[in-house]
């Protein structure tokens, strides 16, 4: 089965991230295909390489990069949404005059219709939020 | 852009007033640009969601954006089924008079215009909701 | 001692309003802002819960969040206040502490 | 057709759960993640709604989320199935499409 | 850390359950920084905010770090007023036996362990929120 | 009067730091003196200096940089909150052996003990968030 995972609330705020991660490994254990991860709204919050999170917690960017990396997953965080939120590349950086970018490996950029194509091409679309 | 052929019926659900939080106004952001795709939209407005439809919005006191008249070009995008919940508007003393009236042009009715907008009520709007083959809910 | 509560949630929504009328005691005050200017309104399932507050409780709703949702200021219960953000600054003066209802 | 519902927020602070049971079809799937976990105990009052919603509706809650808010499986309503996530992986696949009540 | 002699009576309300969101988790962070101020500092827990003092909480399956032990760790910081609304715990079937003991050594007593958390019912909290100077509410 | 203001939101996804500037500006405008504003939980968001939002809408970081030289106002990100969130000022960056910064102008990273002294200096605390 191919999976669409949608991610609307930003890393440790909301259980969101959390959920969409457990479920993203089940299914990915299970032997499911993930065609994409799509962040929206503050999801986008979950691409930033700058959080130290505490020692004793989870690292929830770096688990999404490293399941990325392990399972070639697409983590693609809305341009729009990003840009409201101060998610950069280094592409966008330089385009907006920004003098720093923040995006975590793994992640990349792009427009609202890799939500509609993952809505599309996905056997089901599996949503967390708020 | 139809994707390989695949026609898929997806519905935008939408349950929260606008303005308090930004899911009205992104929600909206992603129907305008699906609509490129060719496939069966529609939109409901349940619950706190009917509130975005209200007529005469004004943000000039809260300094925000007022994105409603973007719902009124929907029919442009060719967003013909727009469904508002009867009990949502009932609930909240509203009825369709309050709302901005929305519209289509139908291209095989020499371009007479029509409604988009639908007050259905709960059984009716679960049928609908049942037979979508992609939800987004906001 | 007398307490400006602020709530920010549709009682449809969420349950911050009804435990924040649960708690103010009397001669306390609740502003509604945001969200929760559409408990502001007649004609609604709470009106008649929030008909009643206003018996023990001052209440107000805040202008530019019932403008911007479009709803008329003509529908507002009365003995609801309708402020704008200036007076919001007074009550927080006028009264001893600002609990708000997150 | 057949939709899994999705619900993550508490019934005590939401109306999302009120609301999917109001618009899902008799014979629909839902499950309680999150917050929406409280809801599937007995002795609670909102318990009497999701028995009788048993009845119409398969009703599962994820046993990781009871467990994280120290929630007891013992208390479980009968009817409720408790699913792990690779459970909720596959209830995705037995219904037609899944919709997240947010 | 007294602030130039100012002593104010201080409430934290806990209105959310634990996991779902960060609020719990960080309105306890809160809680242990501002024990060092020397004020009169007291905790609520009402509506879902009864959640965050269950026994038992466990997390592994979620994936998340179990901050409950913390609660039990609050007497040490000299916090010693916790209520707990009756009618909160009542509509979600629990009882203050579900919830963990909160003790604090009482030194004016040779140290004997005593209770933190109380049962209150609605009309005594409304009265407590009543008398603060500040309420931070999470 | 003297007015603590905490923000719990970030900015764009709820309406709490629009309301919390209004009132801000309308306390300055009465002649009012704000102690300090603190921004915790997803709050710190409101302190990047990457965010590029639409030409047709407010800005939301801006507005509170503007205010706050204005005023002189003290924009205060929680540490713990900004470092689960990634943001970071230069000597965090650094600390953390981060390659980015991304806060704005008029905000700086401090304890959570800066909150209590403000609720305890200011003679009122207001709060604005979800």
């Amino acid at each position: 089965m191919k999976f669409g995972i949608l991610v609307n609330e930003g890393p440790y705020q909301h259980q969101a991230s959390d959920s969409a991660y457990q479920f993203a490994q089940a299914a990915l254990t299970a032997g499911h295909e993930i065609y994409r991860v799509f962040f929206y709204h503050d999801g986008v919050n979950n691409g930033t390489r700058l959080t130290v999170p505490p020692q004793d917690d989870r690292n929830v960017v770096d688990r999404w990069s490293e399941l990325a990396e392990k399972h070639d997953l697409d983590l693609v965080l809305c341009v729009a949404a990003a840009q409201r939120r101060g998610l950069l590349d280094a592409d966008e950086a330089q385009r907006h005059g920004k003098d720093a970018d923040n995006i975590a490996p793994g992640f990349r950029i792009s427009g609202l219709g890799q939500l509609i194509e993952a809505a599309i091409q996905s056997d089901r679309l599996v949503t967390f939020g708020d | 852009m139809s994707e390989e052929g695949i026609v898929k019926k997806l519905m935008y659900v939408n349950r929260k007033a606008p303005y308090g939080t930004i899911y009205a106004l992104e929600s909206l952001e992603v129907v305008l640009i699906g609509a490129a795709f060719d496939q069966q939209v529609s939109l409901a407005f349940v619950d706190d969601g009917v509130y975005q439809l209200t007529r005469s919005q004004n943000t000039d006191g809260i300094g925000m954006k007022n994105f409603s008249p973007t719902y009124a070009a929907l029919g442009d995008y060719d967003v013909r089924h727009i469904y508002v919940e009867r009990e949502s508007l009932e609930a909240r003393g509203l009825t369709v008079e309050d709302l901005m009236p929305l519209t289509y042009e139908d291209e095989d009715d020499d371009w007479a215009e029509k409604e988009s907008l639908r007050v259905v009520d709960s059984s009716e709007l679960a049928t609908l909701m049942g037979e979508q083959d992609v939800v987004l809910s906001f | 001692m007398s307490l400006l509560h602020t709530v920010n949630k549709s009682p449809f929504e969420r349950n911050s309003l009804e435990s924040c009328l649960r708690l103010a005691e009397d001669g306390h005050a609740v502003l509604l802002i945001e969200d929760a200017a559409v408990a502001a309104l007649n004609g609604t399932a709470h009106t008649e819960t929030i008909k009643n507050a206003t018996g023990r409780l001052s209440m107000y709703v805040l202008g530019p969040d019932l403008d911007a949702r479009g709803l008329s200021r003509d529908r507002v219960i009365d003995g609801i206040e309708i402020v704008d953000y200036d007076r919001f600054v007074t009550l927080t003066c006028e009264h001893d502490s600002v609990q708000s209802w997150l």
